[in-house]
């Protein structure tokens, strides 16, 4: 069987990557041209404070709360690694562990120096901040434009967080195969070229996407910026790397299956942080996305376990930690906006979607997205900002958006095909690009003796376990 | 002399290390391995994705003895290992050249024990 | 030797069974009556709203707080997963960690179908919440009415945690050799049989144990509804069950301490939530609970600690998590009403009387609580709640009650033993009746020859860990 | 090669312990005097309150915050015990994880006793705290002298939990070769002796380093109480306990990175509670700490890598993690005063200087600092120490210290200078007569056989894995 | 009858399980060992303290066979395992004296297969 | 050619590998075993229950060698292995057969170094 995912020939995937270019431009351009005209209205968010308010104060609960909340999502990278490292063989579990390190002390870096002016500092065209709050020039502990009531620089480490596990996310894509250099090359540049930009489109102040003299697409907590963007950069992870020696016939089951699950707990308990804290205070909204947050991960869970069921005759804990992350995944966007039955739904369809994504896709086309980074991720993020479209309400959220069944319009939905579409657009061609450069200056991929021998030797010349003590 | 390597089941472990111990023989080395054999093992699935699962835990035994034991070895094992399903597992057994003990410097005959 | 725990003869467990189930009808319908003539001042506590006072107001410090403390409590099952699962051999881990996976993603969804409503909806007859609040139903974002400083749903959450946690202790008692169905089928019965009704019976507005029109018994984190609940249950799991093979002779060792001791680690990180959290508020009295918790626990851990080290020699490192696990099981009725001596002391009792548990009595009865979830959970529990009616004072909280030491009076301790009596016996004769008529329907156990494979081969499919990579 | 720290004459160690405790009794002499001059001024700040302003009020959101950040300093306990776990060889897992969990407990217990009023209850000579506080006596739970907008007993907790992890980190000093039972008394006896006094020095009203008319030195969060302190215990331990066997051609491999991994990501999710906790409230200053501490440890981090990349070909994870604690411990002191310049350089700093003493300074004195107590914490602590004095501006902290850059003078410098030299010779020299002592009456090492067999077995009687199973 | 030992290249095992099945030979006995071979090792660094690493990871496999079955599965193992580079690992033949089947009790040469 | 197999203290390995390699046998199998043997093993305890403690972890080697180089090994374990105390371990010397380097082809003497 033949197919587009397969890796092997370079040409093709090159021309794939050129006619992604072209339509990526394509998209920028109208979409700059949209933007201009909208430029006055949008530019006014930023520069207008709203001098009839009492001035903000700072509240010590939403600090706490946003403090902690920032903590939680520092604490999902590790997390991450876990989970993403106890899926992989033994010889590479070091390699998936440094790599999702190495987002947090490389990314959090750049988003100092000019990440976050980027992606939240005062608009320009509608599509990338300037570089006024490089080095956090102008950004202070009093209160911020995003959030009012906690310290501007309690929102920038916030983002800072969304920023590290993003890049973190695609690691599961070239698991086992990448060369250590050029996965920091490609961190790098993704951060600032793909997730900075679509970062400012849907958040921030004048971003052509969001709310704010935008599409009035919303994504509360990153189903778009951080689960469709990872998803799509694993897409053409995988087809810039290829597929692994000896697959899919003689892969190996995970090597650490109880290590896995740590990495789920981790990530659950810090996904309260990543959705409740996208409220930016510690109040009623946040409690909302809180319960969304934790059922649509717990319906996902039974879900994936249930179609294992039906499957295989028996439920795996691989599967059930599968679907919570799934679940979580998709809620990301909609828990701000959707009740308790749209988180349910959207918990089923993140099970049901996702598992048929992995089980009956990945299958039917071979590609070998090692860890299901776009399987579950970016499928998952594009089932969440979707269905937002369906479930919002302004009953749980009046600054929030009305949905197709509450509002009987479809309005929303529309905005919210429209974001997707963009960011899947661009995601993947600018992703594509970036391996490409990349690969030309940098192998993407290890040779084949020291895939064999494992990354964990070749690459950061250490072994995870002993095997003799 | 004789080395006697048995492959067995590793619940049944215990119960060989008794039935040893009841024919006083009481030095044996034990090590995990998988392995292939008539058992049908059970096929792991991973995220949909089927493993045959033809390789199974198994126990290895060494034992080394003198030759006067071997049939007590031999009886000890099967007493202690045999459940009747496939998967029990095969003993092997080796003519052994020499033995020596670390300790003493001791060989042959009085070093098996 | 003879006994009754040997879980063999069918016929003697049966009658058992009856007798509880007796003995249990003979009770519930005795309180039934008694709670019937206190039904007016009772029902009143939800209907009449305190019109006087300013209106209740939501509280950033204590909601987030709360969404602290719930996702703390959150973070217990799989830190118990982790405990327990250390514990086992390896080729029952997976088994361990989905069960408590499981436990969280099933009971959540449960608790807001109508587990919520049963536990703490307005009252009926002091025995059960209604289903006015199924679904969430009249369930707001809104101050509710057993926390007026934080959102209603928030309690919802923080009490779900609670309710998934409990099913999750008892795990312990039929670890290795339970069947997944039918452990599925008695989690959900059991949530909504035994863990609903007893929790409203002691925490639930008009329940006829309570402080509003009740016993006046008090359990601040769950000494009753979450360890004496867990722990008889587990009893009547160990009954029900039978040992398993090789038991007592051939048992083997932890498979993995280091992850059995992160799971304590864990869960003690956790616990300050679940007790301290109990204050509902960020306040004085919190600050109580966590002091007292973590004295509490600290104590029983190098109590553990001395035992072993003068009976065995050695103090080790399974005694002392064991240990602090007890004392902190102990202290959580007890946290918000005693000060540092009475958790001290707690602490003391908890460590000596639950190793004497462990070690004498489960000796001497050869039952196989494989991993002592009624040897901890239940004695700790039992001895927590009877240690309210000594130490409890005034002092440390107004609105508590008083003890024997600090009042003289032996009141509050009587009520303490009536909860605890009542507790027992109805968790006890529930659960079994409950195992009893799922191993009707669905064999609790495993074959022989699954039990001998493992459960995570047989049960789920998977394996925990490579043996060759 | 002959050198000091060999531990192999008995003799020559002696004289060295004699000769620093000599220095340490002139250095405490000539301080007692210096102290007594200064005592006016300073016992005034216990004693008098501050009539005119409003009376001060428990904050809901400090408390949430800092009940948080106790809970995540408490975590970072269980966090040490896995990365330096993860470090040692299969047979000595489980005594330090014992270890760490008996620092948990047992300093609890001496801290609520006594340890607490030692360090911060009314001061007496500059020097100690009185017993005014033992017990908790006289600590409620409305606002204390240290903190006004939380409970005085959450101080107590929070200041507990760093006097339980400073002896934690001298664990990795003479790590695989102590004897438990001299583990427990050098413990008891050195939090007494050696933590409670340096933390009365510098944080204690009163203590005569303190900027309460002392020497005027700062230590935001512990670089030179718990760091340094730490370190230079660690360095006695080393000298007293010698090497272990087979240092350092036969060392064998850390046995499970993935586990000192997750310690590594639990140190640091912790630390921010650590360090943003120490502004004990939730404001502006503790987002400062969390932006400093977060930068820091990632700059670090990085730079360990290059420098592994540089000097061996490539980065390793070991390196990465080791790197980030560093970087985590040189910003402790100086969170609270420094901006992200002072945190970029503190953290470049940090890796370069214990890198080196790491690679460079401990193969060249081949002293058996077997996880590098000293190297990473002490060396750390220092240069953090040292780095205030530089970067310090009171434009972070208007009640902070100005560093020489900001102001171009030197008298913090040298203010920090004197607290770092007087800690390092007093806890070192302490240190060394603590394991004299606790050597004479209880062997510090373990016996050669203990030694091969390994500490799990001989120590506590378990061993951390099973390997048939 | 024969034993063969093998050791072999970790990430060969799959290959040669394969070539060992088209040949018939179904049973077979796997475990983890590290080795000390021509192969120059990776040698690792922890906190700058460099380890050899001369001992690596290898398969080793244990094949009882009767006689006619023992250059076939030679054939296989090499066939399986060869990538030209050192650390391809050995094969090493035994005499086997004896053989159990613990299940039946058969011995010898039905016991084998 | 001699196989052969030496059961030692875990942490003796170093040692005797270091012996090997001054009488130039560089060539070495090692793996993880739990043994049986004289030494009395330290009973461990876990929630009061105790465990025999019967097996013990123990270092297994493995070398195969051509006849004239069997003193040389035996003599180097027996060098880095021996402390004195019980559990110091065994030696025991096969007959081995054949042996084929997996990478060449080469049998035989040639095959063994
Ligand atoms: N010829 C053989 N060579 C090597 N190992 C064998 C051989 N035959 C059996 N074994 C080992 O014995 C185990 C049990 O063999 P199996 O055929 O499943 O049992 P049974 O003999 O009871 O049918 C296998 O998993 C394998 O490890
Ligand atoms: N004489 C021997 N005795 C025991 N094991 C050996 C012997 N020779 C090779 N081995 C095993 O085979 C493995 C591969 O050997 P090596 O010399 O590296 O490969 P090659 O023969 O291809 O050069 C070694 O790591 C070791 O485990
Ligand atoms: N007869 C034997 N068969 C198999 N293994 C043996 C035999 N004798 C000793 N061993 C192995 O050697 C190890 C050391 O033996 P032991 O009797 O404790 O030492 P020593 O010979 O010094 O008294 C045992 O743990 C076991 O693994």
């Amino acid at each position: 069987m033949s197919n587009i995912f397969s890796g092997g020939a370079a040409a093709g995937r090159l021309s794939l990557a050129m006619k992604t270019a072209g339509l990526l431009i394509a998209v920028l351009t109208g979409v700059n041209a949209w933007a201009d005209g909208a430029a006055l209205a949008g530019a006014a968010v930023l520069t207008a404070p709203t001098p009839a308010l009492p001035a903000p104060m700072i509240s010590a609960g939403d600090t706490a709360w946003m403090m902690l909340a920032t903590a939680l999502v520092m604490l999902m990278t590790p997390g991450l690694a876990f989970f993403y490292g106890g899926l992989v063989r033994k010889k590479n579990i070091l390699s998936i562990l440094m790599q999702c390190f190495v987002c947090l002390c490389l990314v959090s870096v750049l988003w100092v120096i000019c990440g976050y002016s980027l992606a939240f500092g005062p608009d320009t065209g509608h599509v990338i901040g300037t570089l006024d709050w490089a080095w956090l020039k102008n950004v202070g502990v009093g209160p911020g434009p995003y959030a009012k009531t906690i310290p501007h620089r309690l929102f920038v480490l916030y983002q800072m967080m969304f920023a590290v596990i993003t890049p973190g996310l695609i690691i599961g894509a070239f698991a086992e195969r990448i060369r250590f250099s050029a996965f920091c090359a490609f961190t790098v540049l993704w951060s600032l070229i793909v997730y900075c930009p679509v970062a400012h489109w849907l958040w921030g102040a004048g971003g052509f996407m969001g709310t704010q003299g935008g599409f009035g697409a919303v994504d509360f907590a990153g189903g778009a910026v951080v689960h469709i963007n990872a998803g799509m950069a694993a897409l053409a992870a995988v087809i810039m790397t290829g597929r692994r020696q000896g697959f899919p016939e003689s892969l190996s089951p995970p090597h650490n299956l109880p290590l896995a699950t740590l990495g789920a707990g981790i990530l659950w308990f810090g996904w309260y942080g990543f959705n409740a804290g996208s409220a930016l205070a510690a109040n009623g909204l946040a409690v909302n996305a809180f319960m969304a947050t934790h059922l649509a991960g717990a319906v996902a869970g039974i879900t994936w376990c249930v179609l294992d069921w039906l499957k295989f005759g028996k439920p795996t804990t691989l599967g059930m930690i599968t679907g919570a992350v799934a679940g979580l995944a998709s809620v990301t966007p909609a828990s701000g906006f959707v009740d308790i039955d749209g988180a349910f739904w959207i918990g089923i369809g993140a099970g049901v979607i996702c598992w048929f994504s992995v089980t009956a896709f990945k299958a039917r086309y071979q590609y070998d997205d090692s860890l299901d980074a776009f399987g579950v991720h970016g499928i998952g993020g594009i089932w969440g900002m979707i269905a937002v479209g369906f479930w919002a309400t302004r009953a749980v959220n009046p600054d929030g958006v009305e949905g197709l069944f509450s509002s009987g319009q479809a309005t929303q939905l529309w905005a919210q095909f429209k974001a997707v579409g963009i960011t899947m657009a661009y995601s993947f061609g600018a992703s594509l690009l970036i391996f490409k450069i990349v690969d030309f200056i940098l192998p993407l991929r290890v040779n084949e003796h020291d895939e064999r021998v494992g990354l964990d030797l070749t690459q950061h010349r250490e072994a995870g376990y002993t095997v003799i003590d | 002399m004789k080395y006697i390597i048995a492959m067995i089941q590793p619940d049944r472990l215990d119960e060989v290390l008794a039935k040893l111990t009841e024919k006083e023989i009481h030095l044996v080395t034990v090590s995990n391995v998988v392995g292939r054999g008539r058992q049908k093992g059970i096929a792991t699935v991973y995220r949909s994705h089927k493993e045959a699962g033809s390789l199974l835990r198994k126990m290895k035994l060494e034992i080394a003895v003198n030759d006067d034991y071997v049939q007590k070895a031999v009886d000890a094992i099967v007493g202690g290992a045999r459940t009747g399903e496939t998967g029990d597992g095969k003993i092997f057994i080796f003519d052994l050249e020499q033995c020596l003990r670390i300790r003493t410097g001791e060989t042959g005959h009085d070093a098996i024990g």
